[in-house]
């Protein structure tokens, strides 16, 4: 069954040239895409249900045999990510249809948003599935390539602020994580990450910390870590809805996703990982201040965002299986949650007019079934049990407990004020802009981009999210199996490199 | 028990819609969830009496410990009975308390059933970590029932208060449940009892679990956000705030004590916080005139009280404790009834302001008086039972139970004092206040009251047999005690404690009507200030690290990224010393000439005024970079680079001609300055780097194998083309979706909608002049623009130009080029049509869709990759083909030439579509503001 | 001397003289006053430079494969290197760029300010 | 042949020196891209000397490239420079 | 391997004038830092991998050819940074035609916080009755 | 050179296969072999050029002449050296500021390829350089350097009358090189 690996990359790329093809025909562009996100999303279950079952399915793309080719690798994680930001993808292409976001510019010569999201797509499955470093790059420019697009579409003159922002930032990186494959390679002479495995280990250490730090860098940057992290929030919230609720689900993940399949695959015994504890620590912190001191939904929500990358990274830095494990858990769940809340805050938008707390007020009377879609993925988000943000910070706070160091420890505290401040950011939200009285009730009415009555399709796809979101509570139990058995076979490489290479190991 | 839950959340559920059918009597019908949980409790009384504990266990997080695990014992059976009955009562009270028009009441049965459903998980819960999600859904609930009415602005604030403060102490309730469970292997307290730590980590845990307890108990020093959330309505007071959750974390206490008791930390922090909470209480409740806030006093003040009691740690306490747990649900409920009645039928709560009450309401008086007969401890009811099963318990102690002792006695007294306060606020006559008249306090109404008053007066008689079934709690204590609740025990020291209680009392009453002195003692800081404080300290440190960190400024960011870059690349340096020595100065000296010209030219870029001068330079460094390429034997990059440098030197040239020809901002000299030193830190430290991993390469490269199996498998001698399209082509099918992005982001750049550039109707181009034409549309350019050499010229190369690129698309297999620079060569021949003839002309050269060519090239190059799939191969796999024909003679073919197509479409489509958007459409703009400006003469256009 | 080594000589001279060439430009690029003067300057590695290191390099290839490839290498160089420097030289002279002290005559500033030669009716061929 | 080689990289580096200078100097854009143009033929000379040098025609593509499609940075420049509207 | 040293100071140059580039307010200079950290970036791969003659099998032996890996590499490279820089430069035509410039500006949300800062104030209090209507 | 002329069935065919040629020709000289393969190849791909990107036809009246392109190359190379030397004289000759002259000169021909060419011929020869073009009278206005006074600009100008002339015996019609010879040039003469 491996001819399945390269299928989700293959088939949102497919859809982008056929939606190129199809710009004058956008019912069938819509079309297009629906299908190749549904059939990506189901290729990756199978890919899941593959992979739980055996061990990592391997593609020597080209038939050219690793390490001199490309290979594709769909291990557990790889799968599981693969799933999860399918049914993302998908549910905010949903949103975006019913927010009635067709190409409707005739004037531009070139379809943008659907070939854009799918390239998308592509950029971020590839990534996923990249054995091999300089594809990882391919996968990341692919993606950032196409967000690039997507978040400065309709070119105003704050998205073109603050787009470049983020487009320059992320330039940045790109050229640090490249200049950190030219260095591996000139040191390792290969690119194959399984191969990588065992030749970065006879480098000399410090070396190897270079190599390291240059890719945490790189990375680093794109998970949002402090003090790299300051471009996000202001550069995501202005972009359209569903375009920053997938960058911040899912984007800043792809980081995470890079930093866990190289902290463990490339790096296992690095001395980096207290660097990253530390990281983790500031990053929850500064980030959940930040989100404290705003007052604007979609601001406070990337601050938000920023912080709750530090629970990732604290799995992470702990380097054992239960934090590993967390860690991908809390990936799992903030990606579904995270792009929830930012569909909501593209609702509250357009009920309310804007998404300035000083200017919202009286939504849960206005639209309670809007207060439903927030206040559970923000429960979830600011980990009330029983939600699968709880669940995510509780394996997270086991692993640090269980590990027991100094650092591990002021995680652990770190955590819970992290957890705390959030409630506290989001009660603040809810407090103001659903429960408050507003000051000028009709205000809502004279904005233009404002309904009284929200598109359906537009509240579906945020609901299937909310249930998605809050099921992962149902399936925890399978769920943490899965991410434990991830995590498990990422600290021991071992079967992640005989899958690449088969018997012998070069 | 999962079963009960269950109804609790789907009745919750179904509850708006229930009452949106049924009105209020839907409150009743609701009312039956939770007397279901009261039935099926009294349904295990005689297991409860033999000591026996109900279980059931179902799977849940299993790797996280977690597991759906209840386990009723005497404790939490006593807890299902209070909840449920009491959530049971306050449901009905609702019925009659809220009017129909009341907004939001399905909602509010909703939660409150909800609630109900949760307090019964968390009292039910075997798990620790089941039970926190037990005990954060209450808070939750609660912080929706407090907000019940938003509108109000105390309500709102009073809400997020109390979610908070218990939320804060949940979450160290939470660690301290992890640190034990992790130690013990397990998270059922049934086993966690058995594998217990010790010393440091265990008083560390306990203090944690205390901090969750004590918050959710509203004790000293959280005891503030109780009396705020008095805002909620009074039904929710009644069972929030007297039977259910302020008595999680009494329950909490109650349940870890057996076992936790003897912790270094246990004691000292009980017994004080309890005290202070108890006598802070009871004398802020004699402050009150809001009727309700007395009472909210009056919870925290017996709050403190149980605490004491029940984390005493030792068998009588705890006995006198279950005993005074009931006994308080019950009273402080059907006190807070009344006070939703008086306040329902006379619109106040104020004391100064109720005067008559007595006469004209008398079957309430009674039931008021027999509540807060319990409350005050008179015999016979439940409250003197265990008031006095207290007094005995610390009587026996030690010093510091003496101390107690004197603590609870002060405070029964002062609870006496407010009591009397309460009766003769709410029903006496005063003389300065005109009487209120009630009328007509429906029997339904007063019931829930009546039967929590009279529950307490069976309870004090009955005290006997409860002995039995609370003594199962109390038994967990190993000690000896020996105490036996009962309503009359003889004249024993207790006694006179309790008479000297009532009398005190009644003296500390009758001195506060008297005098006012005493409302000047209070707290010099008490919790509500250190909340706000609290809030007041974080929002300044919120605002001054976002204001530190987050800057605004993209240089800033760029600057931290590459601050960090050379922190922790140079300590990488710094740490591998000594560096090691192999080096060659150059593989070629011809390399220094590239390499002085680049250096130059780089360096004067950075210094350039003009933006066209420093692209001139930067674009001197890619060609240099390209003869570097030359000697370095990588002819396919030198072409390739060429190329790009002078697509990109048009490129700038389209943007640029727009833009001022000098930088707008001359910089600082001092912002120079950093920027020169990071420029400089980061060019070293890559340097280093760079020098430092290729030095320690032991390694061959895996390209050293690609020779032989590039001619064999991928049938080409040109390596590198032979990489991209084939043993690489997965990265090369990436870059091309890369750039056709890239492109068509360009396109959504230029062409966005804008009201200041909606576009007129394009005007039709000018009719060809007859005769010899050299392009489809030079005569549509402006006749200035216009210069015949180029357009001969241009129309005497562009084929040819076109020709080339198909050669070096083919010939690339084998020879330097390939599709990237075929596409690129012809995508420069429409960059000259258009220089020469302008927009129309590259209309004319390419009249299609960009996208189209884009898609189009996209669909080849992937379509070569999922034939070979269907043909059996992997993805991307190429076969060789040859052939020997007549004439033609040996014909080799490689499938991945077809890759290579669709390469060269999306090269060609993408240039088309730069073209089209920098082009074409930069000079529409130019044109239509040149139209513009020629309406408007006396604008002046620079 | 074997053919061979005649060809080297022969190939050497060319390169060098090219090489040459291509220094005189630079010298003139940087030392003649104006912009036209200078753009005379650069003509010279452009063509005849050129032309001369094509043939020293055919003489050292000496197979028709490549022969081929330099001599379309020339006629490509012949045919637009002049296209750049006219756009250029007007774009130069439109600009303003031209020292007007250092020109003998402008016929075309007498032809500017004068509207230009008279159109001419060209008579249909054929 | 090895003199040769040395003369012309002498050569040719002291003339692209000469013409570096003029690029950063200026003192108009149309100077910079003249001096461009020069530097370009240069580079074509270049390497062109160097496939004589070494008797490798692998580069020679380079050169067509070069010669057909090197003149067009000169014209867009030249094109769309200021004033350049008659 | 042996490093070229020739490569490694250019690599340093171009990275340092690149930053220096990048790290300017104006994004036609931002763009030329990054095409300059391109070019850099390209070196430093191809310094890592073998120096030799063209990859083409016949026409070098094959322990003489420079690695073609590290070419692939780099002509990837240069192809997304054309991408890169022609989507820039739209952004920065879009920047002058919306703001007369292409100056990257702060951003206002985070200065008004800085503000704050700066004054040691605290938090806005949004819930502030002054800001809230009249209940129903 | 026509721009009336009826495009017939034949001229087209004529036009298509000359242009065929001339691409044909290139095509094998980048290959470099010559093959059966890469001629049809060739022939291939110069017609799915052609198809794919039209441009308007260039009918080419003249014929090509041998000894007049043989002539022609001569005297460009003889040209091309000689100023070329002078040119590196005038540059190393330091403290002398080399003066210089625009010229206008008509063609006497009026033609676009005639125009170019003369243009190009003239430019490639260093010292001397197109600054403008006027299409309509068919006029090269020239940038000469090093052309000290009023004779040396007259004699510049004879030469490229000559060039022209060469060009046009070279590759144009009859009727062309009729135009040659006793006709004055068109427009305002040169002033005094
Ligand atoms: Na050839
Ligand atoms: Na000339």
């Amino acid at each position: 069954m491996t001819w399945l690996v390269p299928l989700p990359v293959v088939i949102p790329l497919v859809g982008a040239a056929v939606t190129l093809l199809l710009r004058r025909h956008p019912n069938l562009q819509r079309s297009v895409s629906l299908l190749a996100l549904s059939a990506t999303l189901a290729v990756a279950v199978a890919l899941l249900a593959l992979t739980a079952g055996g061990g990592p399915l391997v593609v020597d793309v080209g038939g050219w045999a690793a390490p001199l080719g490309i290979v594709l690798v769909a291990d557990r994680l790889a799968a599981l990510m693969l799933v999860v930001s399918a049914a993302v993808t998908l549910c905010v292409l949903v949103y975006s249809i019913g927010q009635g976001l067709a190409d409707g510019d005739d004037a531009t010569p070139v379809s943008v948003y659907h070939p854009a999201y799918l390239i998308l797509t592509a950029g971020v499955t590839n990534a996923f599935l990249a054995g091999d470093l300089f594809n990882l790059y391919v996968g990341f420019e692919i993606l950032l390539a196409a967000s690039y697009v997507l978040i400065t579409i309709g070119a105003t003159e704050s998205r073109i602020r603050d787009g470049t922002t983020y487009v320059v930032v992320s330039l940045l990186s790109s050229l640090i994580f490249l200049t950190a494959i030219g260095l591996i390679y000139a040191a390792t002479g290969t690119l194959n990450l399984a191969q990588l495995a065992g030749r970065l280990d006879a480098l000399p250490e410090s070396l190897q910390l270079g190599l390291q730090s240059m890719l945490l860098l790189a990375f680093g940057i794109k998970a949002a870590v402090f003090p790299l992290s300051a471009w996000l929030p202001d550069s995501y919230p202005t972009a359209i809805a569903p375009v920053t609720a997938v960058f911040a689900g899912l984007l800043t993940k792809v980081g995470v996703y890079a930093i866990i399949r190289t902290q463990t695959l490339l790096f296992p015994d690095g001395p980096a990982s207290g660097i990253v504890l530390v990281a983790a620590l500031l990053t929850m912190i500064v980030g959940i201040l930040g989100a404290v001191a705003q007052s604007d939904i979609k601001r406070l929500l990337s601050f938000t965002l920023v912080s709750h990358i530090g629970y990732m990274l604290f799995g992470i830095g702990l380097a054992t299986d239960a934090g590993l494990s967390g860690a991908i858990f809390y990936v799992v769940h903030h990606i579904i949650i995270q792009t929830t809340l930012f569909l909501a805050a593209g609702l509250i938008e357009r009920r309310g007019g804007t998404t300035t707390l000083d200017r919202l007020g009286g939504l849960a009377r206005l639209a309670p079934v809007l207060g439903v879609l927030f206040f559970l993925p923000a429960l979830n988000l600011a980990g009330i049990p029983p939600f699968s943000g709880f669940l995510g910070k509780l394996g997270l706070l086991q692993a640090g407990v269980a590990a027991d160091g100094v650092l591990a420890w002021l995680l652990v505290g770190g955590s819970v004020v992290t957890s705390l401040l959030t409630l506290y950011a989001i009660g603040r939200v809810w407090n103001l802009a659903f429960w408050r009285t507003p000051r000028e009730p009709e205000a809502a009415a004279a904005s233009p981009v404002t309904g009284r009555v929200l598109p359906r399709l537009m509240v579906g796809a945020t609901l299937a999210l909310v249930v998605l979101g809050t099921g992962l509570t149902v399936v925890s139990g399978p769920l943490f199996d899965v991410t434990s058995r991830a995590a498990a076979e990422l600290r021991d490489r071992e079967p992640y490199v005989r899958a690449v290479f088969g018997e012998e190991t070069p | 028990m999962l079963v009960l839950l269950t109804v609790h959340l789907i009745a919750a559920m179904l509850a708006p819609p229930l009452v949106r059918w049924l009105g209020l009597r839907a409150f009743s019908v609701l009312a039956l969830v939770p007397a279901a949980g009261l039935g099926w409790a009294l349904t295990h009384t005689a297991a409860m009496r033999e000591g026996r504990a109900v279980a059931e266990v179902y799977p849940w997080a299993g790797r996280l410990g977690l597991e759906l695990a209840f386990r009723m014992t005497t404790l939490s059976w006593l807890m299902v009975l209070l909840v449920g009955g009491v959530g049971a009562l306050a449901l009905v009270y609702c019925g009659r308390y809220f009017t129909a028009a009341e907004p939001g009441s399905g909602r509010f049965a909703g939660v409150f059933v909800g609630f109900a459903g949760a307090m019964l998980g968390l009292i039910v819960s075997d798990n620790l970590i089941v039970l926190y999600v037990f005990w954060e859904l209450t808070t939750v609930f609660s912080y929706l029932l407090i907000g019940h009415d938003p509108s109000s602005r105390a309500a709102r604030r009073a809400a997020l208060q109390a979610l908070i403060v218990t939320t804060l102490g949940g979450l160290a309730m939470l660690v301290g449940v992890i640190m034990l469970g992790e130690h013990a292997g397990t998270y059922r307290w049934s086993q966690v009892v058995g594998a217990l730590p010790d010393g440091g980590y265990l008083a560390v845990a306990v203090i944690l679990l205390l901090l969750g307890a004590l918050s959710k108990s509203a004790i000293f020093p959280f005891s503030f956000w109780l009396p705020a959330a008095m805002a909620a309505p009074t039904p929710v007071s009644a069972y929030l705030h007297a039977a259910a959750m302020v008595k999680a974390g009494v329950f909490l206490v109650a349940l870890l004590g057996p076992a936790l008791a003897d912790a270094a930390s246990w004691r000292p922090t009980v017994l004080i916080a309890g005290t202070v909470t108890l006598l802070f209480g009871g004398w802020t409740a004699l402050r009150q005139h809001d009727l309700k806030l007395l009472l909210a006093y009056g919870t925290v003040s017996q709050l403190g009280l149980l605490v004491v009691v029940l984390g005493a740690g030792f068998r009588d306490a705890a006995l006198a404790g279950a005993m005074m747990l009931l006994a308080h649900a019950m009273f402080k409920a059907a006190l807070f009834f009344v006070v939703g009645i008086i306040d329902h039928t006379t619109g106040t709560r104020d004391l100064r302001e109720l005067s008559g009450l007595r006469r004209s309401a008398p079957a309430l008086w009674v039931v008021t008086v027999l509540a807060a007969a319990s409350m005050a401890g008179v015999p016979p009811l439940a409250g003197f039972v265990g008031k006095e099963a207290i007094f005995e318990a610390f009587l026996h102690g030690g010093r510091w139970e003496q101390l107690v002792l004197a603590g609870v006695v002060s405070g029964s007294a002062l609870t006496v004092a407010y009591t009397l306060r309460f009766l003769w606020g709410a029903f006496s006559d005063k003389p300065a206040v005109a009487p209120r008249t009630v009328h007509r306090v429906s029997w339904a109404f007063l019931a829930p009251a009546a039967l929590l008053a009279a529950g307490g007066l069976v309870a004090g008689l009955g005290a006997a047999p409860l002995d039995g079934l609370l003594a199962g709690y109390a038994g967990l204590y190993s000690d000896e005690g020996g105490y036996h609740l009962a309503v009359w025990h003889g004249l024993t020291p207790a006694l006179a404690l309790s008479a000297l209680v009532l009398a005190a009392g009644a003296a500390v009453f009758g001195l506060t009507l008297r005098t006012r002195w005493w409302r000047r003692l209070r707290l010099p800081m008490d919790g509500a200030t250190g909340y706000e404080r609290s809030a007041d300290g974080l929002g300044r440190l919120a605002v001054e690290v976002t204001g530190a960190t987050q800057r605004g400024s993209l240089p800033v960011y760029l600057g931290t990224i590459l601050l960090v870059l050379v922190v922790l690349g140079g300590g990488a340096l710094v740490a591998g010393r000594p560096w090691p020595g192999r080096f060659h100065l150059w593989d070629n000296p011809l390399q220094l000439v590239p390499a002085a010209v680049l250096v130059v030219a780089a360096v004067f870029a950075t210094r350039a005024r003009r933006r066209l001068a420093a692209v001139v330079l930067v674009g001197v460094t890619g060609y240099a970079t390209a003869v570097l390429f030359v000697l370095h034997g990588a002819p396919d990059l030198a072409l390739t680079q060429f190329l790009v440098e002078t697509c990109t030197m048009v490129m700038f040239v389209l943007v640029l001609r727009r833009l001022p020809g000098h930088f707008s901002v001359r910089p600082l000299v001092a912002s120079r300055r950093i920027r020169v030193a990071i420029g400089i830190a980061v060019g070293a430290v890559v340097s280093g780097l760079a020098y430092v991993a290729t030095a320690g390469r032991q390694a061959t490269a895996i390209s050293t194998a690609f020779g032989e199996p590039a001619v064999s498998y991928g049938g080409g001698r040109n390596i590198v083309n032979v990489t991209l399209v084939d043993i690489r082509a997965w990265d090369t099918m990436g870059e091309i979706s890369v750039l056709l992005v890239a492109a068509i982001g360009v396109a959504s750049m230029v062409f966005g909608g804008s009201p200041r550039l909606l576009r007129p109707r394009r005007p039709p181009p000018p009719t060809p002049p007859r005769g010899q034409v050299w392009l489809m549309a030079g005569h549509t350019l402006d006749a200035g623009l216009r210069s015949p050499i180029l357009e001969v010229v241009t129309r005497l190369v562009f084929h040819t130009i076109v020709l080339f690129s198909v050669y070096l698309l083919f010939a690339g297999h084998n020879a330097p080029g390939g599709g990237f620079a075929g596409g690129l060569v012809v995508g420069l021949a429409l960059v000259l049509r258009y220089l020469a003839g302008g927009r129309h002309e590259l209309d004319a050269a390419a009249p299609v869709d960009a996208g189209a060519v884009l898609g189009t090239g996209l669909f080849i190059a992937l379509g070569t990759g999922l034939t070979a799939m269907f043909l059996g191969g992997e993805v991307l796999q190429s076969a060789l083909l040859d052939w020997h024909l007549p004439v033609l003679g040996h014909v080799h073919f490689v499938t991945s030439t077809f890759f290579d197509v669709g390469v060269y479409l999306v090269v060609i489509g993408v240039i088309l579509n730069i073209l089209r958007s920098l082009g074409a459409e930069i000079d529409r703009h130019e044109q239509a503001e040149r139209v513009a400006a020629e309406a408007r003469p006396e604008e002046e256009l620079v | 001397m074997t053919g061979q080594t005649v060809a080297d000589i022969l190939a050497g001279t060319c390169l060098i003289s090219g090489a040459l060439l291509s220094l005189a430009a630079g010298v003139g690029l940087l030392r003649f006053p104006d912009l036209l003067s200078r753009m005379h300057a650069a003509t010279k590695p452009q063509v005849l430079g050129l032309l001369l290191i094509l043939a020293g390099t055919a003489l050292r290839l000496q197979n028709t494969i490549d022969i081929t490839t330099l001599v379309l290498i020339g006629v490509f160089q012949l045919v637009t290197a002049p296209v750049a420097a006219h756009m250029i030289g007007r774009a130069v002279y439109r600009s303003g760029q031209v020292r007007a002290d250092l020109l003998v005559v402008d016929e075309l500033a007498d032809d500017r300010t004068n509207g230009g030669p008279e159109p001419r009716h060209r008579s249909p061929e054929r | 042949m090895i003199i040769v080689g040395i003369t012309v990289s002498a050569l040719l580096f002291a003339a692209v020196s000469l013409v570096l200078v003029r690029i950063v100097r200026g003192p108009t854009t149309l100077d910079r891209i003249v001096a461009v143009d020069v530097l370009l033929a240069i580079v074509v000379c270049a390497i062109a000397a160097e496939a004589a040098y070494t008797r490798d025609a692998t580069s020679l593509p380079i050169l067509v490239v070069l010669s057909i499609l090197g003149f067009i940075g000169s014209v867009s420049v030249a094109r769309f420079s200021p004033r350049s509207r008659r | 391997m042996s490093p070229n040293l020739v490569l490694v100071i250019v690599v340093g140059v171009l990275f340092a004038a690149g930053v220096t580039l990048l790290l300017e307010r104006n994004l036609t200079r931002v763009i030329l830092g990054i095409t300059l950290l391109g070019n850099g970036v390209n070196l430093l791969i191809l310094l890592g991998g073998a120096y030799g003659g063209p990859p083409i099998v016949g026409r070098t032996p094959e322990d003489e050819m420079s690695d073609p890996l590290t070419q692939a590499m780099i002509l990837t490279a240069i192809v997304i940074t054309l991408g890169m820089t022609a989507f820039l430069l739209a952004m920065a035509y879009r920047s002058w035609l919306l703001t007369g410039h292409d100056d990257v500006q702060d951003d206002v949300e985070d200065r008004r916080i800085m503000q704050r800062a700066e004054r040691d104030q605290g938090l806005e209090d949004e819930d502030d009755p002054t800001t809230e209507g009249t209940p129903r | 050179m026509s721009r009336t002329a009826p495009a017939t069935a034949r001229t087209r065919w004529r036009d298509r296969i000359v242009t065929t040629a001339v691409l044909v020709t290139g095509w094998m000289l980048l290959w470099g072999v010559f093959s059966w393969a890469n001629l049809i190849s060739g022939i291939l791909v110069s017609a799915v050029v052609l198809a794919v990107f039209p441009l308007p036809p260039v009918t080419f009246a003249g014929r090509p002449r041998p000894l007049g392109l043989l002539r022609l190359a001569g005297r460009f190379l003889t040209d091309l050296v000689a100023a070329s030397g002078q040119l590196a004289v005038l540059a190393f000759r330091f403290g002398h500021q080399p003066r210089s002259a625009i010229i206008r000169v008509p063609l006497r021909v009026p033609s676009d390829l005639v125009l170019t060419l003369t243009g190009e011929a003239v430019s490639l020869v260093p010292g001397s350089l197109i600054v403008d073009t006027d299409q309509a009278s068919t006029t090269l206005y020239i940038h000469v350097i090093g052309v000290s006074d009023r004779a040396a600009v007259e004699k510049f100008r004879r030469s490229v009358y000559e060039t022209e002339a060469r060009i046009v015996r070279a590759i144009g019609s009859d009727a062309e090189i009729s135009m040659l010879d006793g006709r004055a040039p068109a427009g305002r003469e040169h002033h005094p």
